[in-house]
């Protein structure tokens, strides 16, 4: 164990515990018990919690993408949406058959999802050329233009995209088996019948720990040290022979394969694709996932993905047990608006009472922006912080 | 803080007592550098005290913690008083400082460029009375013609000289009791920092005290009365000005002469190691070539930091780098990492060109770096950093390192166990597994040499390695660079300021003074060198 | 002609518009480095009490207690919540924003409730019209008001003990703070003066053509940012010319849609991010903005 | 470390012969002793339904003033006895227009209701749909775009947009006297419920000698001064409105502001009582009508009467709007459908929407238009629509002109 500040946070999650089968024995008990719990999810949670839990399942796969990139290899990103939108859209257009005017590959599924990945990351790879020369907020929001362009043409290439309203996503499916209410059409494990979301679960377990796996392997390998290198002083890192622009143009392609498999797993698990899905707000919504859980650690990325997309729907669902809700429309305070206060209101206190570990983590982000003049944490009685003149 | 009624009564002060007093003041940076220890010092109402100190000694935290401005660089006084008139101003914010009378004007000037000369003015002066400006302004501009000429124009558009004038002018608008100077004379060609000298002394006779931080000794002792040499936190010396000036000491420090009286050249018996300054012994074979700087030539905007700058460093040996602040040591190292581009000319490294090479290619070379303000990743551990040296000799990729495949592991196991080995070189095994941000100063520095190290160079930059280290951990240093050149057999370029660590380790120096080479040779030769003497201690040392 | 000529003016009076808000965003990154997220529901609040206030102040009345308002709330944003973070990264205080930004509008949301409220403009729905082009009086008035206020704080920035504090702590905040110049306070005025420009700016975007005061205003302020970055960041004057370029290429591209349409429909909606991205490619610093000083 | 895999082989050896391919349930639901078959959300004396609405997102106004009616309608039915011997139950879920929410919620929900009364908002709706299809469950009340049509388990509560469009074409051409060759103008929200406005509106403008010139615009656009202007340009003789009363009010404002004397037509969602107290009512007063194919809230049947009072006892401060007719309404049709499965002995979920399709000539009294027809899978019920005025003293804001069925909107084909 290390000994950073007790003011770092530890959230511990099943992803965290379960990927580090290295930590002590206790650690590892509850990893155990964590992962038994998730692999025996299907049995013993209900349809709602099954959806609950796909949509957390694919989130934390984008989030730890995110991480790789805003936390490892500090490079802010607004756009994280649009890859997310990439993947999904890919994914429903591969899969999908050519069927109402739509256009659609009829590909296998497996094909369809990997292709996701492999397209998201090139666009992450084909956008690199601008992240390479912008830097911090600059960055952050030409990747917010990202967003919105993404979403002007997912919006006019109907015969693609479906439009507005979208459109719908082909079951996953391996040879012989469909993640679906088909084929089998009916499967019982235990005497629980396993219909699509049950499926899926496993599914989305397989891939979100293998999600955590490779990033935690990205992290701390050759690969993540350079990146973490680059957050740390792009000189620095240039001077120990990394190249500062490919290294920027990996740790993009990276979260890109990430957010495109997420999106893919997202569309999967909604059904559906559609622009909505992947507006600013999801861009937003994965940062605070990943600023809540402790920029650049894997397991914190999952915690705040867990957060964000269950904390709303157990506040709907659970509203009428709540004696303090008023009910939806009577201008009380209804669920939805406490998930928002919520939600605030953990972003503001993570940031200002949990210093060391979320601001911690984010403060290398690398954003040294305009105002250069603005001395960055010297580690040593600043003699000379200011730059040198020579007369004239 | 109240304590009892007679607390008020007794705070008004003395007619002798000091204007300003320092009492026992301890500083830290970020919860873990102590960067002051225990200092004490007294500027006397009218008086002009001058602070001396190589880089990291400690001087300009000093003034920092006396106007209130630690904060916003992450320091804080951990210890200690500061009274003015008698009354604490430690822990004011800086604002309230400047209104309690202490203004000090910045190192490298800080002038608002957008703002004009005028406007720069009126800035220092927002917290006077609305009807002492004017005067105050008038004063000013009597005081430096050259600013009352341009007073419309930007402020950045001024000389060197004109911005370090309108700086102190800003300074003395607030009409301060105490001035605090932070190396005024700063980069300046020789008659400028005479006429600094000059205005110092006609300030402090109008009634202002003046607290002076200076590299530049003699310019500091001749217009000060009295004097404190600060040395890696401490106060090393004090006393009247005319006496330290008269001191060998002074001398040594500045020129390396007269090595033996140097406190600072003390290689510190306790070590237990002796610091091996020879030449190379036959351990390990050269495996480095010559790097050869021919004319190197190169501007920011308008200002030209090296000027047709040549010199060459022989395989195998060690080659120094000196000159005074500003001189553009650091441009110049910066321009062999790759960090700056060249107006003109060229460096070359054994049949490679390295101008117009990138950062990293130039690291692809063979030529590792570490940096004058320390830049390692703190949140790693130090393993970790040293396994980033190690980037350019590794191969895994990302997806190597994902899918954890063997060929991956195995490069990490054998990466790990070679930059562990460099860690035993450096005696950092014990702090491997220690995040970097729990590390002290002088383990920083270790770790950033380490960094270069496990990239496994054969030319090794070493911008300022000892900088704000006591003498013991300089010696150890010193020595341990020492076998790094034998046993790796690699040339080594060190930019110091410390001149007994220099003179000591170097077979062959360099000095810069305002971008231009003035002397090239041994140790012994350089000493003696007038141009040299006149770079370091003004044109009357000479 | 009078056609072209409508929406050039339609685009230069919601430009001018933009510009007040995009000030707001230069005066707060200025001020404290912060890109503020929050600054589209402090606009909100500033229209929110102004629409909510003028049936008991009257309008004028409601406008100074709307502008005083935003400018208030913004203020203690900066001084309650940005100023107490630690880690004075850029990254850390935008999220901090989004954070402040779902509270606050939420609880306007809230206190909205189901209405689209009246802002009680006294130019009601009037048009001004000359040489065959007509402009609603609000936008005319609008535009008169930000060029103005432009002045007005180009002449204060100028000449005033205050704007010359501003200026001093945005260039460089430590030498400043050693003029004695208080930060805290300067960027509380930065935070403050923000929000009274987003108040202005919220009760022209509330006005006549627009039906009233509705959640959904405090998005404006995202159509903002591409003219602020577009003006470089850290200009004032470059924000307002980034808010024209945005207000008069989205008049175009929404009046002449039928002609563009191989861009697609609804291509207004995307046109300041489209101009910010090609902007952003040609000129990484903004059409007006300095290029960052990189030292080792 | 060689437990742990043996350990998960094992488990899913355990897993694998815990698996059943052969479902044994595949047999006839459950029958009570009256003789009818329940399933989810039935049981002796109760009938569950469920309603998953926007009661926080951009909706909240009307979605809450339809669950208010429908709430008061279920409570006066089942004191008189409810359907099938049994009380009716309503369960609200507020998604708060978030898709990803409202399939979640369509999850927990779905296994305890027999019926979606409602399902609002399109981006929902289109997300829902498909699983209630494989579900085999009825949705009602999901707005009127024509992709409704496509779902056989969906009920939609009169006409669509499409149909409204190319009725409003008609009566410019026929009652307001638009010549042929003129061009109208489309202002329209992206997605289905523009989209479709469009399709109907172009297919009748070809029909009728009519040029259209459409604009697309977004649910945030609130000022259209740019798209008045490119109408005033075109020209137009008329304009269709497919959007909300934000957009309504500006356009309709500016209109008239710049002396644009064109009739402005909006879809059902287009209008709400409280836009005549703003800056757009003289131009309301002046050129607004209204296709629906629900009645205003002061329709003349005798079921809008009722809905009317029911609505005023009950919510005596609320918007009166045409939610209220329309809650109402969805309400008649889906207990007429649940008293048509009691009567079929299957009041399972597959049953309602069995018997769903069975209803034809069903004349809800004023409630919609025309006589309406479930039989006919992706036909609309009718094709009738009511024409209605915007009208300071009516409450709720409008008085019906007409009924009509204009030529193009019968011969408007569905995909």
């Amino acid at each position: 164990m290390s000994d950073r500040p007790a003011a770092s946070l530890r959230l511990d999650s099943p992803l965290r515990l379960i990927s580090s089968l290295r930590l002590d024995s206790p650690a590892r008990a509850a990893g155990a018990v964590l992962l038994l719990a998730a692999v025996a999810g299907p049995l013993w949670l209900t349809d709602f919690w099954l959806q609950a839990g796909l949509f957390a399942m694919a989130a934390a796969v984008g989030a730890i993408g995110l991480t790789l990139l805003v936390g490892v290899a500090g490079q802010l990103s607004l756009g994280h949406a649009f890859f997310l939108g990439v993947g999904a859209y890919t994914y429903t257009l591969l899969a999908g058959e050519r069927e109402d005017g739509m256009s659609g590959f009829g590909l296998p599924p497996v094909a369809a999802l990997l292709a996701a990945a492999a397209v998201a990351g090139a666009a992450g790879a084909a956008f690199s050329p601008i992240a390479g020369r912008l830097r911090g907020i600059y960055l952050g929001l030409a990747s917010l233009g990202l967003v919105f362009l993404g979403r002007h043409v997912w919006l006019n290439a109907e015969d693609v995209t479906g439009g507005y309203n979208g459109r719908t996503v082909e079951a996953f499916a391996v040879p012989g088996f469909s993640f679906s209410d088909e084929d089998p059409d009916y499967l019982a494990v235990l005497g629980t019948p396993f219909g699509e979301l049950h499926r899926l679960w496993y599914l989305f377990l397989a891939v979100a720990l293998l999600a955590a796996y490779c990033g935690r392997g990205i992290k701390a390998g050759r690969a993540g040290r350079a990146m973490a290198g680059v957050r740390d002083g792009e000189t620095a890192a240039a001077s120990v022979g990394i190249r500062v622009a490919r290294v920027k143009a990996t740790a993009f392609t990276v979260s890109s394969v990430y957010a495109g498999v997420a999106g893919a797993l997202t569309a999967l698990a909604f059904g559906r694709v559609a622009p909505d899905s992947f507006a600013l707000t999801v861009s937003i919504d994965y940062l605070v996932m990943i600023v809540l859980g402790g920029a650049g650690s894997i397991a914190g990325a999952s915690a705040g993905a867990v957060f964000v997309s269950v904390l709303p729907l157990m506040l709907v669902q659970y509203s009428a047990h709540l004696p303090f809700l008023s009910a939806p429309g009577s201008g009380g305070v209804d669920a939805a608006t406490l998930s928002r206060f919520v939600y605030g209101v953990a972003i503001v206190a993570v940031l200002i009472f949990l210093r060391g570990g979320l601001a911690g983590a984010l403060r290398h982000l690398g954003i040294r922006t305009a105002r250069a003049g603005r001395p960055s944490r010297p580690a040593r009685p600043a003699e000379r912080s200011t730059p040198k003149e020579s007369a004239p | 803080m109240r304590t009892g009624s007679g607390s008020a009564w007794e705070a008004v002060p003395a007619p002798g007592a000091p204007l300003l007093d320092v009492d026992g003041l301890d500083v830290g940076y970020n919860g873990a550098v102590r960067a002051l220890r225990g200092v004490s010092l007294q500027v006397a109402r009218r008086g002009v005290v001058a602070v001396l100190g190589g880089n990291g000694a400690g001087k300009t935290t000093l003034l920092r913690a006396i106007s209130g401005t630690l904060g916003s660089a992450g320091g804080a006084v951990t210890g200690g008083t500061i009274r003015l008139d008698g009354r604490d101003v430690r822990g004011l914010p800086a604002a309230e400082i400047v209104r309690a009378g202490i203004a000090q004007v910045p190192e490298g000037r800080r002038v608002f460029r957008d703002l004009t000369v005028e406007e720069n003015l009126r800035a220092g002066g927002l917290t006077a009375a609305p009807r002492t400006r004017s005067a105050a302004l008038q004063g000013i501009y009597e005081l430096f013609p050259d600013l009352a000429e341009r007073r419309r124009e930007r402020a950045g558009l001024l000389s060197g000289g004109q911005q370090q004038m309108l700086a102190i002018g800003r300074g003395l608008m607030s009409r301060p009791r105490l001035l605090l100077l932070d190396e005024p004379s700063l980069g300046l060609a020789p008659q400028l920092v005479a006429r600094i000298g000059e205005i110092v002394t006609e300030i402090n006779r109008h009634g202002t005290a003046v607290l002076l931080i200076e590299q530049n000794a003699v310019m500091g002792l001749r217009v000060a009365d009295s004097a404190y040499v600060l040395e890696v936190g401490r106060v090393a010396a004090s006393g009247p000005a005319e006496v330290l000036a008269g001191s060998d000491e002074i001398r040594g420090r500045y020129l390396g002469a007269g090595a033996g009286t140097a406190s600072s050249a003390d290689p510190g018996p306790d070590d237990g190691r002796e610091p091996d300054t020879g030449p190379p012994g036959p351990a390990a074979a050269v495996r480095a070539e010559a790097l050869k700087v021919d004319g190197v030539t190169v501007r920011f905007g308008g200002v030209t930091a090296l000027a047709d700058v040549s010199f060459e460093i022989e395989p195998g040996t060690v080659h120094a780098l000196i000159g005074p602040n500003g001189a553009g040591k650091s441009t110049c190292i910066n321009v062999l990492g790759g960090a700056y581009r060249v107006a003109a000319g060229t460096v070359r490294y054994g049949d490679r060109t390295l101008t117009g090479l990138r950062a990293d290619q130039i690291a692809g070379l063979g030529v590792a770096r570490t940096f004058q303000n320390i830049s390692l990743s703190l949140d790693a551990t130090v393993a970790d950093n040293l396994l980033t040296g190690r980037h350019r000799l590794m191969r895994s990729g990302v997806l190597g390192g994902a899918l954890g495949l063997p060929r991956a592991r195995r490069e990490d196991r054998e990466h790990r166990a070679r930059a562990e080995r460099v860690a035993e070189l450096l005696g950092l095994t014990a702090l491997l597994g220690r995040s970097v941000h729990t590390l002290s100063y002088g383990d920083r520095k270790r770790v950033e040499l380490g960094r270069a190290l496990c990239a496994e160079p054969t030319l090794l930059l070493l911008d300022e390695p000892v900088a704000g280290m006591n003498p013991a951990e300089s010696a150890e240093m010193a020595a341990t660079i020492a076998e790094v050149r034998r046993e790796l057999g690699i040339s080594i370029l060190l930019v110091e300021h410390d001149m007994p660590f220099v003179m000591g380790l170097a077979e062959r120096v360099t000095v810069l003074d305002f971008g231009r080479r003035i002397a090239d040779g041994t140790p012994a030769e350089v000493q003696r060198d007038p141009e040299v003497l006149r770079a370091y201690l003004g044109s009357e040392a000479a | 002609m009078s056609y072209l000529l409508t929406q050039l003016v339609n685009g230069v009076s919601l430009g001018l518009v933009l510009g007040l808000i995009a000030v707001g965003f230069v005066v707060v990154f200025k001020s404290t480095g912060v890109l503020n997220f929050a600054h589209g529901s402090v606009l909100l609040l500033g229209a929110y009490l102004v629409a909510r206030l003028h049936p008991e102040l009257g309008f004028w009345g409601a406008l100074a207690a709307g502008v005083a308002g935003a400018a208030l709330v913004a203020a203690l944003i900066n001084t309650l919540l940005v100023r107490r973070v630690a880690e004075h990264d850029p990254g850390v205080l935008a999220i901090l924003t989004i954070g402040v930004d779902i509270l606050l509008l939420t609880e306007l949301t809230r206190q909205i409730g189901n209405d689209v409220l009246d802002i009680g403009a006294p130019w009601g729905a009037s048009v001004v019209g000359a040489a065959g082009v007509s402009l609603p009086a609000s936008r005319a008035i609008a535009a008169g008001t930000a060029v103005v206020l432009f002045a007005a704080l180009g002449a204060l920035a100028a000449r005033t003990d205050w704007g010359l504090a501003m200026r001093a702590a945005a260039a460089d905040p430590d030498t400043a703070s050693l003029m004695g110049i208080r930060l805290s306070r300067t960027s509380a005025v930065g935070w403050g003066l923000a929000g009274a420009l987003a108040a202005v700016a919220g009760v022209f975007l509330t006005s006549y053509p627009t039906p009233g005061v509705e959640p959904g205003v405090s998005v404006v302020a995202f159509a903002a940012i591409p003219a602020w970055v577009l003006g470089g960041f850290d200009s004032v004057p470059g924000a307002v010319a980034g808010g024209l370029v945005i207000g008069v290429a989205q008049a175009l591209a929404i009046g002449y849609e039928s002609e563009l349409h191989f861009l697609g429909g609804g291509f207004g909606e995307v046109v300041p991010y489209a101009v910010m991205v090609l902007v952003l490619l040609l000129r990484p610093h903004g059409l007006f903005g300095q290029k960052e000083a990189i030292r080792v | 470390m060689t437990i742990r895999p043996l350990a998960a082989a094992a488990l899913c050896l355990a897993a694998l012969t815990a698996c059943s391919t052969t479902d044994p349930d595949a047999g006839p639901g459950d029958g009570d002793g009256s003789g009818i078959r329940t399933g989810n959300g039935v049981t002796d004396s109760e009938i569950r339904i469920g309603v998953l609405t926007d009661l926080s997102g951009p909706f909240k106004a009307g979605a809450a003033v339809q669950v208010q009616e429908k709430k008061a309608y279920w409570a006066a039915r089942s004191a008189q006895g409810g359907i099938c011997d049994r009380k009716i139950t309503m369960d609200v879920r507020d998604h708060g227009y978030n898709p990803q929410r409202a399939v979640s919620l369509y999850r927990s929900m779905a296994p305890d209701v027999v019926a979606l009364q409602q399902v609002l908002g399109s981006p929902a709706v289109a997300a829902v749909l498909p699983l209630a299809e494989k579900d085999d469950l009825y949705v009602g009340g999901m707005g009127w775009a024509s992709v409704a049509l496509e779902y056989q388990v969906a009920q939609i509560p009169g006409t669509t947009y499409s149909i409204e469009s190319a009725n409003a074409v008609d009566y410019l051409v026929d009652t307001l006297k638009v010549p042929a060759g003129s061009t109208i103008g489309h202002v329209y929200f992206e997605g289905d419920f523009g989209g479709d406005s469009l399709a109907g509106a172009e297919h009748a403008a070809a029909a009728r000698g009519l040029k259209i010139h459409p604009i697309k615009i977004t649910p945030q656009d609130s000022d259209m001064s740019a798209q008045a202007a490119a109408l005033e340009r075109a020209g137009v003789k008329g304009v269709i409105l497919g959007a909300s009363p934000s957009q309504l009010s500006s356009l309709a404002s500016v209109l008239a502001s710049n002396g644009v004397d064109v009739p402005l037509i909006g879809n059902t969602p287009t209008f709400s009582p409280a836009l005549l107290n703003t800056p757009a009512r003289e131009g309301l007063l002046k050129n607004f009508y209204t296709v629906t194919s629900v009645a205003p809230y002061n329709g003349e049947g005798a079921a809008v009467k009722t809905a009317a009072e029911m609505f005023e006892k009950n919510a005596p401060d609320g918007t009166k709007g045409w939610e209220v007719p329309l809650a109402y309404g969805q309400s008649e049709l889906l207990a007429e459908a649940l008293e048509k499965a009691c009567e079929n002995g299957d009041l399972t979920p597959k049953g309602v929407v069995a018997a769903m399709h069975e209803t034809s000539g069903l004349d809800t009294q004023g409630l919609f238009s025309g006589t309406l027809d479930y039989t006919k899978p992706g036909e609309p019920p009718t094709r009738k629509v009511f024409v209605s005025r915007a009208d300071p003293e009516a409450p709720g804001g409008l008085k019906v002109l007409d009924t009509i069925e204009g030529p193009s909107a019968l011969s408007y084909k569905f995909e």
